[in-house]
């Protein structure tokens, strides 16, 4: 069977030789169609041939992703994605693996699948698209709505307590873990590829807007007059910056952030926390913002990287595995056969 | 010294049994290596408790490996047993009923204390070896354990040490009685306790000891010598169906110069298939636990895709929740290989235990029109070859198919003529690309050769990215497609592609018997053995009645509705309600007569004839 | 002022077409509602583009709201339109094909600029309603947008917002044409914009300038009446096959006196069902959505352990899910229901399109011999009778039952002479504990009545305590039982036990046609109105056939294959390859011509007929 | 149908009247019957009638639990024990549910379940039995199991990163997070205790000794001369203290937990870390002690309760839903046959 090689390189492409020849078929306005051109824009910085890059997906409305990519693709079953894309790369680790999946594809019918990925870490990126609703089915709530969220199937409000997307996946022991979203396309890119850097599982959850079913859900992070005092940009090395012309900062009191107005005398940026994606506990701080519940205000919500760790990919775990004992056991198919206790009559 | 003459017999059956920690399994296994070397034809049949380790000398407890070896062609393990070979109380009680009038017992005596009497459920403490309740069979009580230990006590080992090598005292006694040497266990001992020579200094002392107890007491009445079976010249080993299975996946893997990746969550009694593949890293096998059964054979759709020959084997509860991703790879028309090692249903029902029940399942277990072929295994060896034309058609015929085996002939074992790699049929994907593409350029991944198949377009190859997805998709362009007639003729084009594959597999023949007459009987899956056995026998005693054994369920073998036109009446004994029967029915215009036994047991030879015979007597009335 | 006189006629098939933004679906639903309470009967069937909200314009983006009303009994949405509304160039050119020839189109003119003849891919911008190509039929072309905003210049609205009511103006003008009243739609907007007073204004405004606009222009050279039906005296709702079963569920439950729990993972079409019951929360309905289809199912057997009573629905790819629990369930011997609302397949395949496919994964798609009870809906309203029946029968028979609907019947609606709770048949849980205790007080849940049923008996209750699962169980105990004979035992009680539900069903009646003949056709499911309208027909033709639909399919009704034997020939039209038929063949010795549709569209009456009529046709041959 | 009440009370009842007839069968030393006795021994003082205790397992050694129980019972399908405990609790609240499940039951097939029952909150306490092995399938290894364990499927060692149940389940939203083990029995009642306490999904993880195909696994924590220095025992407002005589404790460094003794001047144990089982971040931190890796020794093993918190449980909130719909649009069931829009022929 023919294998692909990395050899190739793809710097003479352009972002239009990802396009396809389908109609792109998302609602007008819908979140989805600012993600695809990020990734479609970063796609020829990457260094990797086309024909090695798979797009897998489950079902939903981001999962009709793959049709939009001129690369290898798979548009699978619910929830199933994290799982092919497993064994795709664990057979075929020279491709280049990407899953599109969304909060009810990876989140509900696929968390084990999803949770098991980021344990094993297998070499491959998830953009989890996370518009708090489930779209192709027309507007049921799901696992990373709020509760109280009035939907088709919660006419009085949901009862279930959400998951946090990003908790969740440091708790499963996952290796990158890191947040965006659609309106902010520049952090968008730089976020997918600091992601396809990393050697390892990465997970991007991307706040999408579905504009037809949970229109606004995340305005408050994209919306211009909202956005600077309720989004925080995390940036390796740096402190904790947001508010208007980054006139404030986030300090930990303890293990409790504070924030704290740069402006008022006696604060200074050398104060702040700076964020360091290795430490897991800070990851943790930073998933749980929307948690603490504060009498001045919220925390602003964090995007950027969380968390990087480097750890051994399943894969490679299992081609070293497999070419010691070729090479220190080697046997052919007939010794294999006749086995080492065979007679003769 | 015992200078008693051997009696010849053709065939002994033997049980072996005791508690898990007895040692029953191995004891089972080293003496079936042995007459396979010496010759015999065998069959085996271990039967596990249900669970892990049941406390010590309960009747739940009872393990047990039983054998039959013969100067004759052999296929089941037996319905009866010549000797039965107890540990203790509990086994004589559970398996007493299927020793043969007159059989031989051999006791542990110290398996029969009053605790293991009471946990045996003995009324009152009453001791079976001495209250004349076996008078009718032909009792051997020895002390094993104490025996053992006396044997070894200078060893300098422990108690529990020199208890657990009890069992080859008896395996020592039993090459006695049968007239077999112990050199090879001797040399698989030495071999196993390399790094250990004491134990196997004491374990090889324990056999010899067993030996000469029986060549020493004068209590046997008879002894036994089975002479070799006249198998065809060639060179065997010993192969259960289990460990056929991952070997023709391996050979397969290897004939078709693919990478061989298998996704699979454990589940008794397919368990095995994973644990034979993760010992074959040295020959490239990827073997993958998933999380569950949905993962296991998504994560093998993403290998296939990927180029890999990718398979998973569950058991029935397993293979349940297989369906939903069974249709997609039904849609995407990409190989995958899918091993039910059935067991006893409904739902986790008789875990432990055979049956056939799970025949509907693979036919039809799916939404939606999915149309996947179905293979079964008829013995062990079978296993292999079935395994290896799952693998084949796959890859020739881009489909999932479906193999089933069950508990019976995945833990059974028999001689195998093993073949050379080279008489291996050629396995070759459809990997060419040429003309795949129309003349402005477009890619059609899904146009298809004379047999309908599509070409296997593995990621990697630049021009040829292509999406493949679970929605309908257009002929030959593969994209997207809610169009109504595309719809009908691509459904009608997965069924057929799926029936053309009667044109590529061997022609039904007949096992036993003549090519028409009355009767015939039809049997899939394990059953062979007894069916075999019953057919050959009441040939020979006069009675003309066929054995017809699928292997090919979907689609038939294309001479089979011809052959079966030639008789009357068409018998089918079933390890189920009927699965076979009634699917035949819906197929073919016969006149059958189904049976179904439902006991988490294999058919026994008698039942079969029984059955015939039942039908022969009643063609005369 | 045009005073034409009204065109009386039986029937009318009417398709509103448009983009998904056009409203098209509340305007039918409008429509349906008005001529349904002004005693039409009617049958309807809404057919969304597969994207949630395609671009605007684009052949992918048509929504269609089909109607088919009358003054005879109307069975179908109809095969072919009288009239077609279309709001843009793509609805004229997707809907056309199915437009009697000489019907009659209503078109808004500013759907056909440039950009949207480009989108529809018109060749050239060649603009239908101008080029003389609708020639055969009778065009009106009207600019609604432009109307619209004319009509509402002086409401101070936005464009955006005045655009958003120009289904209304179609809908005046329709009401119009078919000589209806604006009333009941005036007061169902004054209900809606409850809060929103210029809102309701503005829209009442438009609707009746669409009205006016009939009334007033010369265009129209036909205007219909159609005649109230003859349908029996009584009282009438409007109802959709999904709220239909959602009704039968809560009736079941209120009849039963037990809470319903209804848990599900939201699926196309089955998903309404959900949305439909979380709307009952003030009937104390509990309504779960689980994290999957699995999830779903298991947490419905913990309710139903719990006492309540459980459903789960899905469809196809989420049924396959649930293969291993509905195993579970069988062996527990609890009672379920279990709905499927068929989709197109294989897997993912044709979600938004209808097929009937899963019958046979109804029937096996099970690990084991596991059998269900498997019923079948045939209209919308029918809905409400099955799910009522299969609730009653998992409770009276403690065993899940299988409710097939599908994507034709689940979306389309009819009027229904709803029922008064007091005639509803009683269900009675079998609760009653008396006598499931040995002499020695041991308790026997697994004990049965005379229809081979046990008692459901849910924790809560003293004394009675007992464990239930997944492994085969000692008969009358309930104990794990590893015994060969109880297991055989147990595997035929269950079968039994649901065959005996033949006795506890009614029936089987023909629909149409004498008792016995030459042919019958067998149907099931929503092929019902398609042929039921056909066999009328030919009836009334004078060419005698007659039609069977089964609404019961395992076990099936006694008196069936007597039925059967009266016909020569059995024709079998399914949308699937021929389950039905099949499934027959191996239960009953019958003639069985089957017939299969595999377009994701439901039956015409016209391919019904000309199958009957082949069949006649051959006899005379 | 009939409906239990809680108003019996149990505090007649004995532990023997919690055993059932079935011979226990398990393998003789099996870690397993310890933690059956302790929950035999504690329920009669839980105040709950018998007949309203209902234990729903999965499949696996552990999961032949309910038939060792006099209590109702199920014994279901593999991983499904939460799904279906999550639906027998939401439909009759009044039932003591209590789920019985194994290391691959609950974070193999089951992960999904597991993890969205903790999300949901529903009152069930979740016993796992974690023996870091498949036991009745006869010792594959488990997502539980370390990377290199050698078992019947990875004759070579396994190439999996295992998950850490705890920081799973605290990912997951978990109210009630705490772990103890079979070898210390009466800690292990007292958790039980303070689970069935916690009003919300509690989560033991309970380690356990699979003498047969994983025999020692956690011998450092209970084998008795290892366990003091290895084993940490939390208390709410307690020091962290360990070692033999309690001559050690543990302090933070930063979000870095350190191993002091008492025995050296200048330590006391005013400075070390008091537990404070609200704090979920500090819960993380214990939860992630075996991935510290320090020179100077590894940190202790801790068992109690690592996290509990208070939220409102699935079904009260459902309930509350009902019975307000119930009392504010109370309609009987022929109005809701009729529908708001019929008519008369
Ligand atoms: C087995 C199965 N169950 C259910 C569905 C129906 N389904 C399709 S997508 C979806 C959820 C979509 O939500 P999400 O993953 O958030 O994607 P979005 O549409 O919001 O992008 C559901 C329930 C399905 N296709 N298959
Ligand atoms: C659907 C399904 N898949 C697989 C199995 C086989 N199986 C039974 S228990 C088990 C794992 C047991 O491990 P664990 O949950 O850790 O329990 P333990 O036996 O160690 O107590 C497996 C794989 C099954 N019964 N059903
Ligand atoms: S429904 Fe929502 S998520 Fe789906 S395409 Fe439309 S806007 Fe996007
Ligand atoms: S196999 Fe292990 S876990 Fe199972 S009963 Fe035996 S000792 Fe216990
Ligand atoms: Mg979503
Ligand atoms: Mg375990």
């Amino acid at each position: 069977m023919q294998k692909p090689n990395n050899n190739g390189n793809s710097s003479t492409l352009t972002p239009k030789d990802y396009a396809t020849d389908q109609e792109v078929r998302w609602c007008p306005g819908c979140g989805d169609y600012s993600i695809l051109k990020q990734v479609q824009t970063v796609m020829p910085q990457l260094g990797v041939p086309k024909e090695n890059t798979v797009f897998v997906s489950g079902i939903g409305c981001a999962a009709r992703y793959p049709y939009y990519m001129n690369t290898y693709g798979m548009h699978s079953i619910h929830g199933r994605a994290t799982a092919i894309a497993s064994g795709l790369k664990a057979s075929n680790p020279e491709l280049d693996v990407w899953v599109i999946t969304g909060d009810g594809d990876s989140l509900a019918i696929g968390g084990n699948h999803l949770i098991h990925l980021l344990r094993r870490n297998i070499d491959v990126n998830v953009l989890l698209f996370n518009n708090e609703i489930y779209g192709l089915t027309k507007g049921q709530y799901s696992p990373t709505s709020p509760q109280g969220k009035v939907s088709k199937s919660t006419p009085l409000g949901s009862v279930d307590h959400p998951f946090n997307p990003l908790a969740l996946a440091l708790g499963a022991e996952a290796t990158f873990v890191s947040r965006a979203i659609d309106r902010n396309p520049k952090h968008l890119r730089d976020t997918i590829v600091a992601a396809h850097k990393h050697k390892g599982t990465s997970l991007i959850e991307i706040y999408q807007n579905c504009n037809v079913f949970n229109d606004l859900a995340f305005d408050l992070y994209s919306n211009k007059d909202s956005k600077e005092e309720n989004a925080i940009y995390l940036e390796a090395g740096k402190p904790l910056l947001f508010g208007k012309d980054q006139n404030k900062g986030i300090k930990l009191d303890g293990f409790k952030p504070v924030i704290v107005s740069l402006e008022e005398s006696g604060n200074s940026t050398d104060d702040l926390w700076v964020h360091d994606p290795e430490d897991k506990i800070k990851a943790s701080i930073l998933t749980n913002f929307f948690d603490y519940d504060f009498n001045k205000g919220d925390l602003p919500r964090p995007f950027g990287v969380f968390y990087e760790k480097q750890r051994d990919t399943y894969e490679d775990l299992m081609k070293t595995q497999i070419d010691n004992a070729v090479s220190s056991a080697p046997i052919e198919l007939d010794e294999l056969l006749s086995g080492s206790n065979h007679w003769e009559i | 010294m015992n200078t008693q003459k051997p009696e010849t017999k053709d065939e002994v059956v033997i049980l072996f049994a005791g508690d898990s920690g007895d040692g029953i399994q191995l004891t089972g296994g080293q003496f079936t290596e042995t007459v396979e070397i010496f010759g015999n034809d065998i069959s085996t049949f271990p039967n596990f408790p249900a669970e892990i380790r049941a406390p010590a000398g309960t009747l739940s407890g009872v393990s047990g490996f039983q054998l039959k070896f013969g100067s004759i062609e052999v296929f089941t393990a037996g319905d009866q047993y010549d000797v039965l070979v107890v540990m203790n109380a509990a086994a004589l009680k559970v398996n007493l009923q299927n020793l043969k009038k007159g059989g031989i017992i051999i006791a542990n005596t110290s398996g029969f204390d009053s605790k293991n009497l009471r946990n045996a459920k003995y009324i009152d403490g009453e001791n079976p070896l001495t209250n004349q309740s076996l008078d009718g069979y032909e009792l051997h009580s020895i002390d094993i354990t104490k025996l053992t230990r006396e044997a070894l006590k200078d060893s300098g080992l422990s108690v529990k040490e020199i208890d657990r090598s009890k069992n080859m005292f008896v395996l020592g006694f039993i090459y006695w009685m049968f007239n077999q040497s112990v050199d090879n266990t001797v040399k698989n001992i030495t071999e196993k306790f390399k790094n250990k020579p004491d134990l196997a200094k004491s374990n090889i002392s324990v056999l010899k000891a067993g030996y000469n107890f029986g060549d020493t007491s004068e209590t046997f009445s008879s002894r036994f010598k089975v002479k070799p079976a006249k198998l065809p010249k060639g060179k065997y080993r010993n192969i259960s169906g289990n460990q056929a299975i991952s070997l023709g996946l391996v050979a397969a893997a290897n004939k078709s110069n693919l990478e061989l990746f298998y996704g699979s969550y454990p589940i008794t009694p397919a368990s095995d298939i994973l644990h034979e593949l993760s010992r074959y890293k040295n020959l490239g096998v990827k073997t993958f636990q998933a999380e569950d059964e949905i993962a296991a054979i998504a994560a093998t759709i993403g290998a296939s895709f990927g180029g890999s020959l990718a398979a998973t084997a569950s058991s029935g509860p397993g293979i349940a929740l297989k369906g939903e991703a069974l249709g997609l790879s039904v849609i995407l028309e990409i190989p995958l290989v899918i091993v039910n090692v059935q067991r006893g249903g409904p739902s986790t029902g008789l875990p432990t235990k055979t049956e056939q029940a799970d025949l509907w399942q693979a036919l039809y277990g799916r939404n939606g029109e999915a149309p996947i072929p179905v293979l079964a295994a008829a013995t062990p060896k079978d296993c292999f070859d079935m395994a290896y034309e799952a693998c084949r058609i796959a890859v020739e015929h881009m489909t999932p198919v479906f193999l089933l085996s069950d508990g019976y002939i995945a833990n059974g074992a028999e001689p195998w003529a093993f073949p050379k790699s080279s008489d291996l049929k050629p396995i070759e994907p459809i990997t060419n690309v040429e003309g795949m593409t129309t003349e402005e350029g477009q890619l059609l991944p899904y146009k298809r050769n004379k047999d309908l198949v599509r070409p296997w377009i593995v990621p990697g190859q630049k021009g040829f990215e292509h999406r493949i997805g679970g929605l309908e998709k257009e002929a030959d362009t593969g994209n997207v497609s809610y169009d109504p007639l595309n719809h009908q003729n691509m459904t009608k084009t997965r069924e057929e592609k799926v029936l053309k594959i009667a044109e590529d597999i061997p022609e039904q023949q007949i096992e036993s018997g003549p090519d028409s007459g009355e009767i015939v009987v039809v049997g899939w899956g394990s059953t062979y053995g007894a069916i075999e056995t019953a057919v050959r026998e009441l040939n020979e005693e006069g009675k003309p009645v066929s054995h017809i054994h699928l292997k090919y369920i979907f689609p038939f073998p294309k001479n089979l509705e011809q052959l079966l036109n030639g008789f009357d009446k068409v018998i089918i004994p079933e390890m189920n309600r009927g699965q076979l029967s009634r699917y035949m029915k819906q197929e073919l215009e016969i006149n059958i007569i189904p049976h179904s036994k439902m006991m988490g047991l294999p058919y026994h030879v008698e039942e079969i004839k029984q059955l015939i015979e039942n039908e022969l007597s009643h063609a005369k009335a």
